[in-house]
């Protein structure tokens, strides 16, 4: 039997479906009023900085403060571009896989900044470790959008053969790490490439990325206990987008007053950013990067933003969350955002952004015209079955020669 | 009776736990709010309270951790772990911990828990949510590892596991949560309303921790296997009209020898079948117990059919999942020779 | 080969074996300093706490400020009691280890405050899960000594059946639960517990113990996580004794300023507290059991100590510190400080003392002779043979039965 | 050629491995400045600086992270686990990450990594210190796991697990670091000084990944197993005059199913044995298929030797450890089957 009241405290969020959601009581500190420590300083430096927000962009979508990059009007239409590209590609990719060309999709909607503004904040020579909801890099990087399609439909031109689930992308040339499906494993083993790095002499600072939910996981504090341990040349991000698929952030925070906070246990220095912000995730992933280059070690960001879209192509948020908690949600949408604030610096317009828009537009689905020219999963043609018993191990042993004999091929 | 799917049994069973008896309680990521990406917990928040049906924090080794706790204090915790693919965090708490706590504390403390999981092949859901971990399990002393096949048998095996006083990995088949599948993916979906074992008591019963089932009767050769593979098994056996017995173990640890051997002894061949790759898998266990237990009656060598030792590949799932053509081809081969 | 220097930093001991040992750059908040804060308060009232140093006894041994606990002469004189109690047994075990009487032992030397004060504070129905080095807690709740050897010894009434290594005890009247030898397990266990006191409606407080090197399991993640979220009644204790066998407690904390520090990041007070003055330790988890008691949930106390004597029988400290070092730690040692304590106010005396310590002598010998009479693990009577077989699980199998008969017993 | 106990071999080999490649690195639990509790890494961190042999945080998951890392990065690292029986917390990143990042990433990236552990019984360690975990491991496709039986392939194999381009999971038998061990718990002490395996050249040199070992050719029965296990097996067909041939595994996966084949086919009676518990157990896997691969030579039923299905008791683990007596019983037991 249900007992009335709770025997001990359950986080519950603050809106459920049929509920109106108001964001009024969210106290955030205002873009502009973070001050800017130096990159030699401790953790107790950003203490506020930690339960604070860093932004650079106003309500009027001004650049204001000491996070303000400074970003000349090439580089933000960049960004723009990247941001846009991500989002039209993500649509379509929905679109298709609805339509049965692929087996799965995860969208990065409202969080595109999170990961196109680090991007290109960091050198492409610089390693990343993504969880699957940071695509924006590879387009910040340049990765050939339809080698990216032909993963996603495991065609005959898969880079992965067809083993991974689609957007577990990997790409060594570009310095993408190979997208686990299994959850914050990334975080410790950045640390461990960050040391190699170091090991080999290298000024390569290694990134990763988590979500809110995965702060929770063992390998979490693995991470920083080792980055904090070994001060590795790392930038720990948190990608804090309210949700884990159904769950609310609040049950991976708990009692604490934000995630950022718990990189402090660690004297790591740690940021909450706003990150629908593109200019204070490109500043602040800048500054952690300068760090870690400099031999002070790592840094912990969590980006502060809203997951717009359902978790996956397998998850339908409108049984755990109000339908317009994404448009209500007080930082707004990241493009919309840099979009306003370069309109407002008069290098760029609304018929700009819709030529821009189509193009891109146009660009994938030609994209898609060339990927599908590879294959489908449902149609073929795939990587060769006997692929399958490929790169298990170096060599192949008595086992698989037998078992592919067996499968017959 | 009623007709339930997979899914809409295990709720039942728990729902007449948690209504039975108040120390029943279950979690995990996403089973509170919403009741689980596979709605296996779905409504018992809401008709049991915050506290008895609840969202845990993404760590499986604290999830297993909490059931460790809180069944040393008496209650019956019910932890589900999302996918079968994400108890590697948790191994540690339910190797070196929960199988060992009664023996180690000689009795004085007890763990009556069940770690539920989605679990197998099948559903396009490549290396991460397509394991078939139970060999690791069997391996354990001191926890019993449990799959069924069906709907019925779900519910029952589920209420006996939470009424039993010791801790149990009950692994469900997510391919067959809504339908009998009979191993040939381009087929049609079926549905376990059409099945006898859709049928199910909305009330209290159990099945058997300790007992197989001999699902098919059969003279020409034993095939042991469980999960959705049963039905893979039995689809071969009237598709290629090989007259084999089928036996659903049910519960691996322990396996039900007894039935096993019955079997093998009289049709003098055993095919043995698992999904997971195939070094150390659990059909290594069965092939070489029987063995030992039925040399003077096996007239061919017992063959195992399991997944390929590489991880689960997604776009060649078929190429990997053990189907029906590979049952009959076993088939054929194990009662051809002579 | 060798590189002049480190491409990362290895956190290292300021001394190694041959240095002279000198803590006096180890700056510490003198005893009576700290203040209080009231049970309902957030970790953010702790912040200071948590690098500061909780201490009631002073320079003089006379008892000061805020977390003076207050104790009657009795209560002391009793704690003195457990804790020489404690130092005589572990002395007397580890002599007899070396003559072979049993196979392994764990001494708690100069830690004896840490698991008596605490045991004293909490209530004999609270809970603990402690790790191998808080045997001061049984002593406390008064267990049986013969009992304690007789598992030492494995013999025929070992209460766990001569089924775990000596000093991994169990005693579920006691309220003591189960000890692993695997680090860290224990810490989100007891939160489980604790959540199901909570469920059970009962008041019961749940403590549990690890030490700074079992700080980076990731175990104490998930504990420190579940306890915030569900807001437990549990006490996270965490001995800083210094050392992890070899290895120096820098290798766990990093750059991280203390170890109670991590608990901040979990919404949790964390408190550091010199455990080796038993006022502190009695008043800091008095505070902690009262706070969970009223539902306020969890605390984390780092207590501040020096592992005096070898990690265990296995192991030879010689190797990797300095002789001296326990001698010189700037805390003293916790029977010395408190037996001063009541000599000052004139309710103890060298000789009562000495009578003391010599009765308890007598006390252990009389028990080792007694529990001897029920066997040794080397020449037994041990728990019979065949019940390695039972308790598995709650019923015997085929399999085991099938064994119990290859075994032929 | 020096003598060289277990310990010293393993050291020798790293201070080669460290010697003529840059890239190799070793860290761990106490394996730093101490050099390990066991003292395998001693000396090393002197020789080679802080930042190639080093004292890792108590957190076995994140040590096996660390070495993923850098191994992806092209380093060779060799992580030190303290006992075998805390390799657990570190099995999620060996089974979903370690063992497939080559696969998942089509070669893009790969795992030259060895993960040492010291592993096995016979030292009253209890239950958390004398764990036989390989099954676990031997069931992960993409890893390899090997394990010597004497100091002369403890150098060579170590080595060679070193200089492989893939993860392999090395596992020390401790109760024979410093000798061999024949089984009887109160019989005296043996040194490696006085074994032929106890010398061992001081240089490089390496004993292939691929081949077991008949050291002891015999007609009557096959005995196949691996580390401790070896001695024990050849003293007991001392002991007990059964010609039996015994094989030394060395690496588990994949096994060299040849030299077992060839050897089963000539005696027609065969033996498995191993430490860990029976159920799933390793030798389970052999057992299986050699029934497979030897049935119409066979004779007797294939015996497996094997720990209980219990936890490993502290106090009776002479009635747990197989012994001499239980081989020879079923090496007698095996022979007499007609
Ligand atoms: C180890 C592990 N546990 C559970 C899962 C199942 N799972 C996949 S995504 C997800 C939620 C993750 O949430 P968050 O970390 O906030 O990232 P987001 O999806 O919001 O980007 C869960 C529980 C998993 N993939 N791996
Ligand atoms: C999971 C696990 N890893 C490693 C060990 C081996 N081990 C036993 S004690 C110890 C050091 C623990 O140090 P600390 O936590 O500081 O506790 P202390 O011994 O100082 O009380 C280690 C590494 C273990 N028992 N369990
Ligand atoms: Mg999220
Ligand atoms: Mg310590």
């Amino acid at each position: 039997m249900a007992t009335s009241q709770p025997r001990y405290r359950v986080p519950a969020p603050k809106f459920r479906p049929g509920d109106e959601p108001d964001f009024s009581d969210l106290k955030l500190q205002p873009a502009g009023e973070a001050k800017r420590p130096g990159i030699d300083c401790s953790w107790k430096d950003t203490v506020d900085h930690a339960t604070g927000l860093v932004g650079a962009l106003d309500h009027n979508h001004q650049a204001v403060g000491e996070w303000n990059p400074e970003l000349d009007p090439d580089t933000l239409r960049e960004g723009l571009r990247h941001m846009v590209l991500t989002r039209v590609y993500d649509e379509r990719m929905q679109k298709l896989q609805r339509q049965g060309k692929m087996s799965f999709y995860m969208k990065s909607t409202g969080e595109e900044a999170v990961s196109v503004a680090a991007a290109m904040a960091l050198r492409d020579s610089d390693m990343v470790f993504p969880s699957y909801r940071q695509q924006g890099i590879l387009f910040a990087r340049g990765r050939d959008i339809v080698d990216m399609m032909c993963h996603c439909i495991s065609n005959s031109r898969d880079n992965l053969k067809g083993r991974q689930l689609p957007v577990h992308y990997t790409w060594a040339e570009g310095n993408f790490f190979s997208i686990s499906g299994n959850l914050g494993t990334q975080f410790p083993q950045a640390v461990g490439w960050a040391m190699g790095a170091r090991y080999k002499n290298e000024d390569q600072v290694t990134a990763s990325w988590i979500g809110d939910g995965t702060t929770a996981e063992g390998d979490f504090h693995g991470a920083l206990t080792l980055a904090s341990t070994y001060r590795a040349p790392v930038i720990f991000n948190v990608v804090n987008n309210q949700w884990a698929i159904s769950t609310f952030q609040g049950i991976a925070q708990g009692d604490a007053p934000s995630l950022a906070v718990k990189g402090l246990g660690y004297g790591l220095p740690s940021i909450r950013v706003d990150g629908n912000d593109f200019l204070a995730v490109y500043a602040a992933t800048k500054w952690a990067a300068d760090r870690a280059r400099a031999g002070h070690g790592a840094t912990l960001l969590e980006l502060y933003t809203y997951r717009a879209a359902a978790h996956s192509t397998s998850d339908d948020p409108s049984g755990y969350r109000p339908k317009e908690e994404a448009t209500k949600w007080p930082l707004g949408d990241p493009i919309e955002r840099l979009k306003n604030h370069l309109i407002g610096l008069e290098e760029w317009d609304e018929q700009r952004h819709e030529a821009m828009e189509a193009e891109l537009n146009d660009l994938v689905v030609k994209s898609y015209k060339e990927a599908e020219s590879y294959g489908t999963l449902h149609d073929g043609p795939l990587s060769p079955v006997p692929s399958i018993f490929e790169d298990v191990t170096a060599d192949t042993d008595w086992r698989l020669i037998r078992q592919r004999q067996d499968l017959g091929v | 009776m009623a007709k339930m799917n997979m899914i809409q049994a295990l709720n039942s069973a728990l729902d007449v736990a948690m209504e039975n008896d108040p120390n029943v309680l279950c979690f995990g990521e996403d089973a509170g709010y919403f009741g689980g990406v596979f709605r296996v917990t779905a409504g018992l928040q809401k008709k049991y309270g915050l506290d008895r049906c609840f969202d845990a924090p993404i760590n499986e080794a604290a999830i297993a951790a909490m059931a460790v706790g809180m069944a040393a204090k008496g209650l019956r915790p019910v932890a589900e772990i999302q996918f079968a693919d994400y108890i590697f965090p948790a191994i540690d708490q339910i190797v070196s911990e929960m199988s060992r706590i009664r023996y180690r504390s000689a009795g004085q403390f007890t763990q009556p828990i069940v770690v539920r999981s989605p679990w197998g092949g099948g559903i396009r859901g490549g290396q991460t949510h397509s394991m078939s971990p139970e060999a690791f399990f069997t391996h354990v002393p001191g926890i019993k590892v449990v799959i069924p096949s069906n709907p019925y048998d779900a519910k029952g095996l589920l209420l006996a596991s939470i009424e039993s006083d010791d801790p149990i990995i009950f692994f469900e088949p997510k391919r067959i949560y809504n339908g009998p599948f009979d191993g040939q993916a381009d087929g049609a979906l079926q549905s376990w309303a059409n099945h006898p074992k859709g049928e199910v008591p909305e009330g209290h019963y159990t099945v058997d921790l300790n007992k197989a089932e001999v699902v098919r009767e059969g003279s020409a050769v034993t095939v042991v296997t469980y999960g959705t593979l049963v039905h893979v098994a039995l689809a071969a056996a009237e598709k290629s009209g090989i007259d084999a017995e089928v036996i659903d173990l049910k519960t691996l640890t322990p396996y039900d020898i007894e039935t096993i051997s019955d079997s093998v002894k009289k049709t003098g061949r055993c095919i043995v079948a698992n999904e997971a790759p195939r070094t150390s898998s659990f059909s290594a266990e069965l092939a070489a117990q029987i063995q030992e237990d039925c040399f003077w009656s096996l007239e061919a060598p017992i063959h195992r059919i399991a997944g390929w030792d590489t991880p689960y590949p997604h776009a060649h799932e078929w190429s990997y999942f053990p189907g029906q053509q590979r049952f009959i081809n076993a088939m054929k081969s194990v009662t051809e020779t002579v």
